[in-house]
């Protein structure tokens, strides 16, 4: 199993949701979080003293997912998250050695 | 007229009289004062929305401009404040800064009034209820006190703040409301301040400089992200001030007349003016219209119509409006910066800067017609000087006093809150208590 | 004097009556009450208040102090109450409260003005319009019946509140009114007051009570972190209640004069003495003074000095205030976790208990001097005796009546959502909406 | 009755000659509107609670009901439109809808009162000051144009909208107050508008309508969650407005008297009723009684109330909350998705079709006893051809020239902001500033 | 060493917390995050317009842990935050190469 | 590839992004998290009722980055993100399988 991150821009998390559902995934996690990348922050000014902001609003996905799965989870997230403009964001695949769904103590693939 | 209070305690009706009615009328006997309901509706009104300005109206402007983590004790020191004020208020306050201090009186009132000993349910001011002006001027007392916070915000410790306030509103406040208001040497010099441009905001931005140099920067300043949390909370404070101020302004008419009209009419407009102005002068200059910005202007045009309110007309408001947003934009974001002090919220920049603007203007675009008293611009330069005198005296005498109090509390017990408790957060580290 | 309204609106519309009927009977007579445009204009202005002081008053205080998952909930309580009171009071409740109720009138009023039948212009209520005197007494019943809310937090079906509240408006609200303000036998036994003590906070406190006993307890009560979400939101909430309380106590004297103008300032001095002493009650025994210490210790002092605002003066004020602040501090601090009923937001430790303690101590300092009634500590000591009558009445009624309310409630549709909609939150559980 | 203002502000000119010209002129004319301390009581109030109603109630209504990356920039556009009008006002708005314009009366006023020129202390409009009567119309312009800021929502430029409203002000919303209160066309027909159906509500409904088409759907209208991030700021926001309202449409009265209590009254009655309507509308048809529902109803009775609030009884009031509450909730949750424009926070949903209901229903139920007219109820079934005819001018007028602002300002610099900055928010590319 | 991801409902996390403190675990790490899955969602309307809310709040929470110690710390959270009803959620574990304690610069299990 | 996950405190964020970007680091992303550990915890009273408030404002911070860095960039965030008391916070290290850029599809190290 292969536990994937991806980091993207907020509104493509409806499409990018979408999308995997379709591929057949049946969960995956959500978190808010605030990148700093390539893709330039913007300037706040509060009377006269200026703050750089270089973290930008980003969604982070995380989903567990089969190995057979991580080639077209990864190029439909690639597909749907993609506007082409710098800060689109990442995918990382990192090894998943366990899984276990708290409700039935299922492990493994069933557990997803 | 706010000066005229202490003898329009006992001369109101007469004067008023002289300038509505008949004047040959009056050769006879005055008719005492009698109790009009008209007035004391609305210094009853003026009363309850001044009190909103400081709860929740600075608590709020203040409580969004800090970080998350101090919110709370930023509202919490407009809060306390209003209450130890008010306490005082009633234990001493009133009775030194408005009743006579006989041969003293030039100097501080009396104790007439102690613990508001001997005020009746039938005792007037002019013609309203006493016990109604001592409420009005209590929420004065409480609004200036709680803007200093502005400049101490972050990092002072809440047991010094309490401390400070006691001892300010006792040897700075009372005597200097005595002397503008109270019958004291500033109102027999003929210095103009109908709703506190010197008693309320060059005292509140001069404490709050002295006490900004005293308690040194915020960790961090110029350094860390110290941006305004949440401005939703700040617009909302602003918004309310606007609003109360009609009862600061209008009200210091003590009555419900021409005089409060024209009052309100002077500050909407001044307040307008400079709100557009300062939003202006950032678009120009720094690319974009902000709404600290618009907020900030509102309240630079809310203080420096306050000592002019009852004497200006609607076109010296527009000038004074624009001074005031133009000045104020610039001691807020540029005269702070380059002088290097953590005047954190700008209680200085704003009410400081602002209430000078507006004393100094008052003296300039006083109108006959409007308040009976000439400005420069109808031939009266002298009225300048006059003005330049109160600013002088207030900015003297408040800076050496709130020095001298800053430096015994930092003493005895310490200002400043210890570096750790200043990064973990006020909220969490004086009072106990997240926002979660 | 509000228990002087009765005759008052007796007397009104006779006079009314009179003016329609037979104009020619006036020419002999006394002369009729005239509308007072100052008293009317601050009447106008006090019901505009209190109405902000349940929107958003109540519901800011309330709403912050629940988690956020039900903040909206909470606010909807008290917002879909001041609907729901208005209509009743328009309905039936005005005319059962306030009108003659003839051979019943000791119980209740009469049906004189269901849906305000007859209610003119022209017609008046003292020296106001009968109109502003109806409206004004509708906002005194929507906030007591949003200060029950705070007891019942978390954990009702929204349905089962609005019968709740219909049904307690109209069986124990109404009654109650009726016997202090309207005429009936508190009135007619000499209990003192002015603006509440017993109709509103004692009413809402004690119906609280019985509410959070039939309900029991949250889920998590004792076990899991039920802190205020944002006392942000409740510290603007307790500040417009304190600014709205203006219109409560003051307005109660339904006038503009010396009376309103001494029932604010002992409000002021009281609210601000009991908001102190509870801030330092909870530094000296918890370690920290907190937010919600102080706006609970205000909240404390306003409704102490609510029944004697019109009869007490300022030093009476004084020691009032730090009464409510140490006992409500006692109540709602230790006393409900001493007997572990689960008052959400202590409806009861600070409207029942403050209620109790301020009717009582209004029949121990009431001077002569202010309110015409002599207190025991003028020698009349029985005053005490009949405040206690008064209060002893009022809650005994109060919690019978509510008791069976709730419990028919309780068998007919339920009081309570499920566990796993508790656990969910109520704003979206029982309104499809949630905070962003 | 505002209808009559113009009447009385004509005569108070006048009369304002005499009084400082030849006192002694007057001794044979009737005796002239002197100024009643209550009634200036009460319209200072007025003005200050109507200010509220935009600064900060509409603010909050609509910041709470963006997403929370827009909350600044709608709240600014509220604040900024406040001063704008404001100066717009002082500056001519003022003179041209409330000073006599000569031979093109029936059109537009005059220009004696440009930058207020010879507006005096002691000038009267009927019993107030002139200066209050200017400040208290100048929030009800300040209002209109902020309503319209919600069908305009999450995706207007900031410059665009400045000088839409500027010359909205000017073009729109001036004449059509002429021609209502000021004298003008629509007051010598004899259509009824107490406090503002068509000349606030029905206008700022319509102009907004007009925008959203121009302006097109927010991105992501229909596909993305677009939905309210903060309901707590809407029901401050709403329950500000209920409590200035009292300011708008009591204040109508100009006076504080009778009349303003009976509007009191009615207003608080079809608020509640309107409220509870939409409520249970929606939990029969949507399974659920929303936060957003209620104060969406009760801000639908307001807005029904308002041209009626004057003439209409509280009988009358239930019944134009109950048409209101059913009437509103169909046009802002069926009839805008049918139709399908993105009126973003329902500008014409509830005050454009609320202003349209209200107008009509008081042609149905203005009571001769009540505001000295007699609506169809009473037989004057000609009084709602009237009322059509009030509705269809300002709907007519007002869109036609909306809509050529709007299209002149859009070639001229561009209305809308581009696809990325919509998408980052209006806080950040707008204002440079976060809510953090 | 393993890197133990577990999603759970947010008012389990106190008794997870303190069935893990009696385990001997010294430390985690929580985030606030969203979760889709088999739990269905609910809608919110507003005005008439209807949103599905899909993504649920739940409670991650990391621990780096001995491998020795992954399966009792696994059963511990089984057990603890189960309800039995859909939507318990997930615990997902990862291998972990390295840990630095940052205060002592102490590495591998010292510095858990 | 290595996936560097560090906790640190919230005040810290700066300059360890600071002195990360002088090491070369394009991007990472940040997540606002509660900690648990030896650091103590507060007490929340309210009202009488005493609430203990173990978790603590963390920062969490996410990087993806080439194996060849990983030893200068533990010690780097060591460095900068020290103060010496309890509750500095921790890095962990997991081996990352595969990242992708989702702007333009490049993998691995390049997509760093
Ligand atoms: N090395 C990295 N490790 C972890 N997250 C990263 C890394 N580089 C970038 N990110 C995340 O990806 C987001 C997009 O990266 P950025 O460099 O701005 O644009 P792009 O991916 O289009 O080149 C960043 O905001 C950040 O959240
Ligand atoms: N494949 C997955 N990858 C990551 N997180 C998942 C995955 N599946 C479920 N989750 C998380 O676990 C939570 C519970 O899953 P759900 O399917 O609703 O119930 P259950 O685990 O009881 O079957 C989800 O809300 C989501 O946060
Ligand atoms: N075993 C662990 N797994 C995951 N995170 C941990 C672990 N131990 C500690 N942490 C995180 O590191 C932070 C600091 O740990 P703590 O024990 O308080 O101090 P220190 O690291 O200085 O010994 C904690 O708040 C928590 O976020």
């Amino acid at each position: 199993m292969k536990f994937v991150i991806a980091i993207i821009k907020p509104f493509k998390l409806d499409p990018v949701r979408d999308a995997l559902t379709a591929l057949g995934v049946e969960g995956m996690t959500v978190t808010e979080v605030k990148g700093f990348g390539r893709q330039k922050g913007h300037a706040e000014i509060y009377r006269g003293a200026e703050y750089q902001v270089d973290f930008l609003p980003k969604t982070k996905i995380e989903l567990a997912v089969d190995d057979s799965l991580v080639d077209r989870i990864t190029e439909c997230i690639v597909n749907t998250a993609r506007t082409g403009k710098i800060g689109d964001g990442k995918i990382f695949v990192l090894d998943l050695g366990n899984a276990t769904r708290i409700r039935t103590g299922e492990t493994d693939v069933e557990a997803l | 007229m706010k000066r005229l209070r202490y003898s329009a305690a006992a001369m109101a009706a007469m004067v008023i009289g002289m300038v509505f009615a008949a004047p040959e009328a009056l050769a006879q006997a005055a008719p005492p004062p009698k109790l009009d309901s008209g007035d004391t509706a609305w210094m009853l009104t003026s009363t309850a929305i001044v009190l909103m300005m400081t709860i929740p109206g600075v608590a709020l402007l203040y409580g969004g401009m800090v970080r998350r983590k101090n919110v709370l004790a930023t509202m919490m020191q407009s809060f306390a404040i209003c209450c130890l004020a008010t306490v005082l208020w009633m234990m001493l306050g009133y009775s030194l800064a408005f009743t006579d201090g006989g041969d003293l009186n030039a100097w501080i009132g009396g104790l007439g009034r102690i613990f508001l000993n001997g005020m009746t349910v039938g005792g007037l001011t002019g013609t309203i209820p006493e016990s109604v002006f001592m409420t009005f001027q209590a929420t004065f007392a409480i609004i200036t006190a709680a803007l200093i916070t502005g400049s101490l915000a972050d990092r002072m410790k809440f047991s010094a703040l309490m401390w400070f306030m006691g001892l300010w509103l006792v040897f700075v406040y009372v005597p200097i409301a005595h002397w503008v208001w109270g019958g004291g040497f500033l109102a027999d010099a003929g210095v103009l301040d109908f709703a506190g441009g010197t008693v309320v905001h060059i005292n509140a931005g001069v404490s709050g400089l002295v006490g900004a140099l005293v308690l040194g920067k915020r960790i961090g300043y110029g350094t860390e992200n110290l941006a305004p949390h949440n401005l939703v909370l700040s617009v909302i404070g602003a918004s309310l001030l606007w609003v109360g101020w009609f009862g600061f302004n209008a009200g210091s008419a003590v009555a419900a007349n021409g005089s409060a009209g024209m009052a309100m009419a002077v500050t909407q407009i001044a307040t307008a003016t400079a709100a557009l102005t300062w939003m202006f002068a950032e678009w120009k200059f720094l690319g974009k219209p902000s709404v600290l910005g618009i907020i900030s202007g509102a309240i630079a045009g809310l203080v420096a119509i306050t000592p002019a309110s009852g004497f200006v007309d609607p076109s010296g408001a527009l000038i004074i409006g624009i001074v005031a947003g133009i000045v104020c934009y610039w001691g807020a974001t540029i005269l702070k910066h380059k002088l290097g002090y953590d005047d954190s919220l700008d209680c200085f920049g704003i009410h400081g800067i602002g209430g000078i603007v507006g004393a100094l203007l008052t003296g300039v675009f006083a109108a006959e017609a409007i308040g009976g008293t000439k400005g420069a611009i109808e031939g009266n330069v002298a009225q300048i000087g006059l003005q330049m005198y109160g600013i002088g005296v207030t900015i003297i005498y408040c800076a050496v006093v709130s020095f001298i109090i800053f430096k015994i509390i930092d003493v005895v017990i310490g200002l400043r809150i210890d570096e750790d408790s200043e990064r973990e957060g006020l909220d969490q580290t004086l009072h106990g208590e997240t926002v979660h």
